[in-house]
């Protein structure tokens, strides 16, 4: 028997304007957990909707094994034992979570009846094998994006499959939640044998699980390395096709006073008591476990949900948040954390999407100017470096971090003091995210005051001044970051909640 | 670019379609009917179907905002009731118009003010069940009654001319010009676009949601009121049951136009176009004297087919799209 | 535009009904046509595909477009046409209304299917027989605002105040809306508002039958008695069976007719519209034109008894 | 013990839509009661599910429809030509059995649905359009075969009409034709793949193609489902007024959608309940039941119909407020 499971040859996947994939070539072995790198819009997501029969290729084969096969469409690509967790979570919002895990491949009694008692048994079993202790009959939409994506993982693991493929399962979970994720991905390997592809912006997931790397560039194939053979700076110059020296190029800056400041501020049910300051030219990170209330807060300040109690301070006076515009009118802009829902007008193009929050800016009040309006994102297009066919491009046709740098991008338009961003390199390649975070240095040694909420350690060890970590909707601990380190951020993040379950 | 690399993509968009669909119609139509293209004919023609496609104007905003308001043929009986009745009991006109007005104002108004308080509600149950009640308060004012009574001037709205257009079609045009440069050239045409496109992310970038779907049903409403205006003028006398099934109507004459009833997206000057289109094409055949069931299939069958063949049209374009490519 | 020399000589008339797929209006117009044919003029038969007053105003402006030389209006609403066909009168185009009347000004004369006193007063007399003058009677009409059933309604009201109608008591007016499902609930809640109901006016067709349809179901015939005013096509089944023992209608066909003799009339311009004008109305004989409040009209006849004994050859006829 | 409680509560609001319907037609029903006894009697409540049933026959259909994202404006339109096709079989070949008949009605309904389902999986046409064009061409297709005639009382055998004016076991005829299309619905909806299947259809399509979910098969059956119904309901209709008329059940398709909404469908698609859409369709049937019976002017009808819409599903809205608001304070940290 062959020791490749999976091969394709020569792909070429075509999109009205785009070439996503150029004559790819790709081989997986039997037993291995394999990583997919590249930038941005390199064209992994649709390399793997073609696996699955997703996208079909204008030209290619795929080898199964040593026989070829053509697929149709999803269904066979199941058939063949190939499941896969996308990108974008695909959940069905309104279904439960059992349902959502079988939905395509119920369990039924003899007769063709759903066995629901069967269904909700393995789902809880698959859920506590994850370490997730909400109940399978939970609706999936009161979930957060991090527990979507952990049902979407039960879902592949439900369907047994002999070669599973997870497009960065990992960009919306935090430290903790990985380390289930590389636990049972190890023990799908192990126990079950299955092969794995995983698909990750993160270096540490792929040093940490996979042993071989195939890297994609510009829809292209660069070449696949033994992971304990090549560099991180190698790899990193093979996806980006330059030399990036440091990931967080953080600028000392100076702190100045404090502009924006929470006392008390309580929203019942979400957070309570929360006080904190934001300060000129500092960046302040925000972290904790998914669900800890982080985005919660952020969105209180800007306006979205007003909090019951406690008050907001801004540049010394009391204000009243009533909705977003007001937040932006002071000064406060919000970049949401799920870019295609709250970012993103994703049938409009990138100039229409980033001018949206300002129109007063290239208009006289009431008339729009198309022009200035072209100019001004032409400007932001260049500055945040965004890779598209032009400034006209749909946001849809984008990758998920170009998407992410125009929402970034409708930031800048407006006149801001105070910058809160969520989770703001989530599925963001390295160019982009060296990019993201130069701009957010940038703008503190401008002397505006950010704040930026992540889950991703290294990243707020490499950013921020001060951190805050929140636990169950309470702040737990706040560290200068001379004196942060990630075991003191996870212990504050994490022992009253370990506590609490025995 | 990828806009107008192809010179058919540009022949397949909505509103040529609706051009040429317009041309097809009154071609044939002038073939059938030696009456049809006499200057006077046409003009009591387009008299005719004018008065209901005031409504047209602002149900598109409202469905290109992701809405849709079922309730303004009940908003037309309603202030066209409340403006009889003022009459009738020796209001002097004007006041009785202001009336019209500001009844059908505030019933838009009412919609808005449910829509926006209690968001858990779809605008479609909204505006049934204001459809059935507006309606149904009518009903309590009049009874059994009609309203008449109204000066011999009021009735210039609904007949007369200037000069030798008639009213309507001035005042018609006029709001055309002012919701075409509402949607397509202000900020606030863009941000009702973005709303119908995604609420979630209009909200994130600072657009005033609940202002502008206040404004878009009270602006349904108040065009209920014009519509009531003319309606009732031409008639010289009002009833409850005024202005019946004229929703379906509007919202087929919107949907002709192009406006994606999943929002975000439409055109004014389409469904101005649309409105022609139904309107002339359903005076033609009634001057050869169609049966009216007849009529009503064709109108069916043209709504159907008009929106069938640009889809398919689109599918084959991206085809070749991409077989153009492969050969690149 | 140009036309062709045929269409000259050969004068149009023009009906139009309140809304087609209606048995009745197909017979009213064919009346019309037979008569129109007769003579040999071409005839234009129109409705529009919902009883509304616009649908018909659409249809007066077709019609001025195609310059027919009468129109003979069954109206949706007494008022709210008189703008549009004072607008065809003004073009020379001659306007008359039948059955359902179009008000004075936008007409110039009424074709009356039957005297709407009569009409009221008759079904009263008949009630009465079959209820043996006493106990408590209703009414199941149309929709609230049906110019003719409101008009004999009144007239009925007027009948019951005479004297020998004292032990007879009418409880409700109930507006069934001419809907099938909505005429069947009124009816219902009829017989369980009033237990004690002995007979049931359903001046229309479809509540007629409604009511039958129901006094059928819950087998109350010769309990509560029906009468009123129905096609004899819709009432055949249960006047054979004896739950409707007789009821009144006048011939469609007929008020058609006679309306087609007098547009033509008013056409060649033999009469004008004015009281006690006489003219041929065909195998009807002749009509005289009468007075009728500030406008005229032309009365067809009394309204035609239908019961048993001759409801089987009616019912196939309409 | 956190985690506990929230399951908990999840269940209630899910079912707290039906409880407050419940309680609303529970306190209508004792307002009425009390001003007219002959509310809850046998008769009456017989009556007033009888004529129900053809509304919450149609709910369930357009419930599916819903789910899917859709919407059937053509459902009356149906009923009115497959209850017209039927009767004029009836009319011309008495001698053909009323169940054969019922069929024949029954398939000229499923083939309209069927069209409208491939105009919108296989067109792309949105449903609003498809079915507002094929309610055009419905409504005046019946014309067409009626020639402008109805079909009357005489003229329809009482086979047919037995169909749906005739008892079984002591009940009527239409009421068990709901109960059976109520059970079949249930267990469809929530034992089938396919039920669930139209369920994921509608909650995300994107995700459901990409689980290798047929959705323009779900979408094209949804529809010939409904209209399944319709053609049902037409014919039952007919039968039980005795009655074809061309513009039967005209407008019939809004009462259809209210009900529909007020049983808490949501018109976005992806949810929506039988036990919801029973409710709904319940209390529409008793507005109508209930109003000439207390006596209500006529003319007062359709305001009150409309205010207890209106007020019905505000409360609803308030009353899940207030609920979430307790349970948010309940879980307070
Ligand atoms: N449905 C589509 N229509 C048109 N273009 C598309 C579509 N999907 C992807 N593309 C384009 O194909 C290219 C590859 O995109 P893809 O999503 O595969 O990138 P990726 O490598 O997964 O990026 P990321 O790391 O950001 O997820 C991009 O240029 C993208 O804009
Ligand atoms: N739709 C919802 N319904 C009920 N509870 C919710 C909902 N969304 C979030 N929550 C709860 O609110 C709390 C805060 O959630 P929030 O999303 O603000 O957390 P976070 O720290 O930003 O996490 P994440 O990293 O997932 O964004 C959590 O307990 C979460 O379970
Ligand atoms: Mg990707
Ligand atoms: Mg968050």
């Amino acid at each position: 028997m062959s020791d490749i499971i999976l091969e394709l040859k020569n792909i070429t996947k075509i999109f009205p304007g785009t070439k996503a994939l150029d004559n790819v070539s790709f081989q997986l072995k039997r037993g291995e957990i394999h990583a997919l790198m590249g930038e941005n819009g390199a064209g992994k997501s649709t390399f793997i909707k073609v696996i699955t029969g997703v996208h079909r290729p204008e030209q290619g084969e795929m080898f199964l094994g040593c026989s070829k096969v053509t697929l149709q469409g999803p269904k066979d690509a199941q058939k063949y034992g190939i499941a896969a967790i996308y990108q974008h979570v695909t959940c069905y919002p309104d279904l439960n979570v059992a349902e959502n895990i079988f939905i395509g491949h119920e369990i039924r009694h003899k007769l063709g009846r759903l066995n629901w008692k069967e269904m909700y048994r393995i789902s809880d079993e698959l859920l506590q094998s994850l370490g997730i202790n909400f109940n399978s009959r939970t609706q999936m939409g009161t979930l957060s994006v991090a527990q979507q994506q952990i049902v979407e993982i039960a879902k592949a693991l439900s369907m047994k499959a002999k070669i599973i493929i997870m497009d960065e399962p990992t960009a919306a979970l935090t430290k903790r939640e990985s380390e289930e994720l590389y636990r049972v991905t190890e023990q799908l390997r192990d126990n079950e044998g299955a092969s794995i592809i995983f698909i990750s912006h993160r270096f540490e997931d792929m040093y940490r699980l996979a042993s071989r790397v195939t890297v994609f560039r510009d829809s292209q194939y660069i070449g696949n390395w033994e992971l304990d053979k090549v560099s991180k700076d190698d790899l990193i110059k093979a996806m980006v096709g330059r030399e990036v020296s440091s990931l967080y190029p953080k600028a000392k800056t100076d702190i100045g006073e404090s502009v924006l400041e929470l006392e008390n501020l309580t929203r019942t049910g979400y957070f309570s008591g929360i006080s904190f300051s934001v300060r000129k030219g500092e960046i302040l990170g925000l972290t904790g476990l998914v669900g800890a209330g982080r985005t919660e807060v952020c969105e209180s300040l800007f306006g979205i949900h007003k909090a019951d109690s406690g008050k907001i301070i801004f540049a010394g006076n009391e204000v009243t948040i009533e909705n977003p515009r007001t937040a932006m009118d002071l000064g406060i802009g919000y970049l949401p954390e799920d870019r295609q829902l709250q970012g993103l007008i994703l049938d409009w193009g990138i100039d229409k999407n980033i001018t949206l929050p300002n129109l007063d800016q290239f208009s006289n009040g009431v008339w729009l100017n198309d022009q200035k309006e072209l100019e001004i994102a032409e400007d932001m297009f260049k500055k945040v470096l965004i890779k598209a066919q032009s400034v006209q491009a749909t946001a849809s046709s984008l990758s998920g971090g170009n998407q992410q740098k125009v929402v970034v991008a409708k930031l800048l338009t407006t006149d801001l003091k105070v910058i809160i961003l969520d989770e703001p390199t989530k599925g963001v390649d390295v160019g982009a995210k060296y990019a993201i975070h130069k701009i957010m240095s940038d703008l503190a040694s401008r002397g505006y005051a950010v704040l930026m909420v992540s889950s991703e350690m290294p990243e707020v060890l490499g950013m921020c001044d001060r951190i805050i970590v929140m636990k169950e909707g309470k702040i737990s601990d706040t560290m200068d970051i001379a004196d942060a380190t990630q075991e003191k951020i996870l212990e504050a993040a994490m022992v009253k909640s370990v506590k609490d379950r025995q | 670019m990828i806009k107008n690399t192809n010179k058919l993509s540009f022949l397949l968009k909505w509103e040529w379609m609706l051009v040429a669909l317009l041309i097809l119609i009154n071609i044939m139509n002038a073939s059938l009917s030696p009456y049809y293209l006499e200057y006077n004919n046409m003009m009591s023609a387009i008299m005719a179907f004018l008065d209901r496609s005031f409504m047209v104007l602002p149900m598109a905003i409202i469905i290109i905002m992701g809405d849709i308001d079922i309730s303004v043929a009940s908003t037309v009986a309603l202030s066209s009731v409340m403006m009889g009745v003022s009459v009738q009991n020796g209001v002097p006109m004007t006041v009785a118009i202001l009336i019209c007005m500001a009844t059908a104002t505030l019933c838009g108004f009412i919609n808005g003010l449910i829509v926006t308080k209690f968001k858990e509600l779809s605008a479609a149950i909204v505006t049934i069940s204001t459809m059935i009640l507006y309606r149904g308060i009518a009903y309590i004012i009049l009874e059994d009654q009609a309203a008449s009574g109204f000066p011999l001037w009021f009735s210039i709205l609904g007949w007369g001319d200037i000069g030798t257009i008639p009213l309507i079609l001035i005042v018609f045009i006029a709001f055309s010009v002012i919701f075409w440069l509402i949607l397509h050239k202000t900020t606030a045409g863009r941000q009702i676009l973005a709303i119908g496109q995604n609420n979630t992310a209009s909200i994130y970038s600072g657009i005033n949601v609940d202002k502008m779907r206040l404004f878009a049903f009270t602006a349904a409403g108040f065009m209920a009121g014009i519509t009531a205006l003319f309606l009732t003028s031409k008639m010289a006398s009002t009833r409850p049951n005024i202005a019946i099934g004229y929703e379906l109507e509007v919202i087929a004459m919107v949907v002709l136009g192009g406006v994606s009833t999943s929002g975000g997206k439409g055109k004014i000057h389409s469904v101005i176009l649309a409105i022609f289109v139904i309107g002339l094409l359903k005076y033609g055949l009634g001057i050869i004297n169609i049966h009216s069931q007849i009529v009503t299939i064709i109108i069916g069958l043209l709504l159907i087919f008009s929106t069938l063949l640009p889809s398919i049209g689109q599918r084959v374009m991206s085809k070749l799209k991409i077989i153009r490519q492969m050969n690149l | 535009g140009q036309q062709p020399a045929a269409d000259e000589g050969k004068k149009k008339f023009a009906i139009v009904f309140k809304n087609t797929g209606n048995p009745y209006g197909e017979k009213e117009m064919a009346g019309y046509k037979i008569a129109i044919e007769e003579m040999g003029y071409e005839v234009i038969l129109k409705a529009p595909a919902q009883p509304t007053v616009d649908g018909q105003i659409a249809i007066i402006e077709e019609l001025i477009a195609q310059r027919v030389d009468a129109i003979a209006m069954v109206a949706n609403d007494v008022d709210a046409l008189n703008m549009a066909l004072a607008k065809a009168m003004k073009q020379g185009i001659k306007v008359l209304s039948l059955d359902s009347a179009v008000s004075a000004a936008g007409r110039l004369v009424h074709i009356n299917q039957a005297d709407p006193e009569l009409i009221g007063r008759v079904q009263i007399q008949a009630i009465k027989e079959m209820i043996n003058g006493e106990g408590q009677i209703a009414v199941l009409s149309a929709t609230s605002q049906a110019t003719n059933q409101n008009a004999w309604i009144e007239w009925m009201i007027e009948e019951l105040k005479e004297p020998e109608y004292s032990k007879m008591e009418l409880v409700k007016v109930a507006y069934g809306d001419d809907l099938r499902d909505k005429s069947v609930s009124e009816m219902e809640a009829l017989l369980k508002n009033y237990p004690n109901l002995k007979g049931v006016i359903a001046p229309t067709t479809v509540g007629i039958a409604a009511a039958g349809l129901v006094i059928e179901e819950k087998g109350l015939k010769g309990q509560v008695h029906l009468t009123g005013l129905g096609l004899p096509s819709e009432m055949a089944s249960y006047i054979e069976s004896g739950i409707c023992e007789w009821m009144y209608l006048w011939n469609p066909i007929d008020v058609g007719y006679l309306a087609g003799y007098a547009a033509m009339a008013l056409v060649d311009g033999s009469i004008t519209g004015a009281v006690g004008e006489t003219f041929e109305a065909g195998r009807l004989g002749k009509k005289e034109i009468i007075a009728d409040g500030n406008g005229t009209q032309i009365m067809l006849g009394a309204p035609f008894k239908f019961e048993a004994s001759n409801i089987a050859e009616w019912k196939t006829v309409y | 013990m956190e985690k506990l409680l929230k399951k908990k509560n999840n269940i209630q609001l899910d079912q707290f839509r039906e409880l407050g319907l419940l309680l609303f037609i529970i306190i209508i029903s004792i307002m009425v009661q009390i001003r007219n006894p002959s509310f809850l009697t046998g008769e009456n409540i017989n009556d007033l599910l009888k004529n129900t049933a053809i509304l919450s026959i149609l709910s369930v259909g357009m419930m599916l429809v819903l789910v899917t994202r859709g919407i059937d404006l053509s459902i009356a339109a149906n009923m009115a030509f497959s209850g017209m096709l039927a009767s004029i079989i009836v009319r011309d070949f008495p001698q053909i059995h009323p169940v054969l008949i019922m069929l024949i009605g029954i398939s000229a309904g499923t083939l309209s649905g069927f069209i409208n389902g491939l105009l919108i999986s296989k067109g792309k046409i949105l449903p609003i359009i498809a079915t507002l064009g094929m309610m055009y061409v419905l409504r005046g297709s019946t014309f067409l075969i009626s020639k402008g005639q109805w079909v009357s009382a005489y003229q329809f055998t009482d086979g047919f009409k037995k169909m749906a004016t005739g008892t079984n076991w002591g009940i009527n005829n239409l009421i068990l034709i709901a109960v059976a299309v109520y059970a079949l619905a249930y267990y469809f909806i929530n034992h089938t793949r396919t039920g669930r299947r139209i369920y994921a259809t509608g909650s995300n399509p994107d995700s459901a193609k990409i689980s290798g979910i047929n959705t323009d098969r779900m979408v094209i059956l949804v529809y010939s489902i409904m209209g399944m119904l319709s053609g049902l309901t037409g014919v039952l209709w007919m039968a039980r007024f005795a009655s074809a008329q061309s513009d039967s059940a005209m407008g019939y398709e809004m009462n259809v959608i209210a009900a529909c909404v007020l049983g808490g469908v949501s018109m976005s698609g992806g949810s929506g309940k039988v036990g919801g859409i029973l409710l709904g369709s319940l209390l529409f049937g008793i507005l109508n039941n209930t109003l000439p019976l207390i006596n209500v002017s006529p003319f007062w009808q359709n305001a009150i119909q409309g205010a207890v819409i209106l007020l019905a599903v505000i409360a609803n809205v308030l009353a899940k407020r207030g609920m979430t608001k307790r349970n948010l304070n309940r879980r307070d940290r």
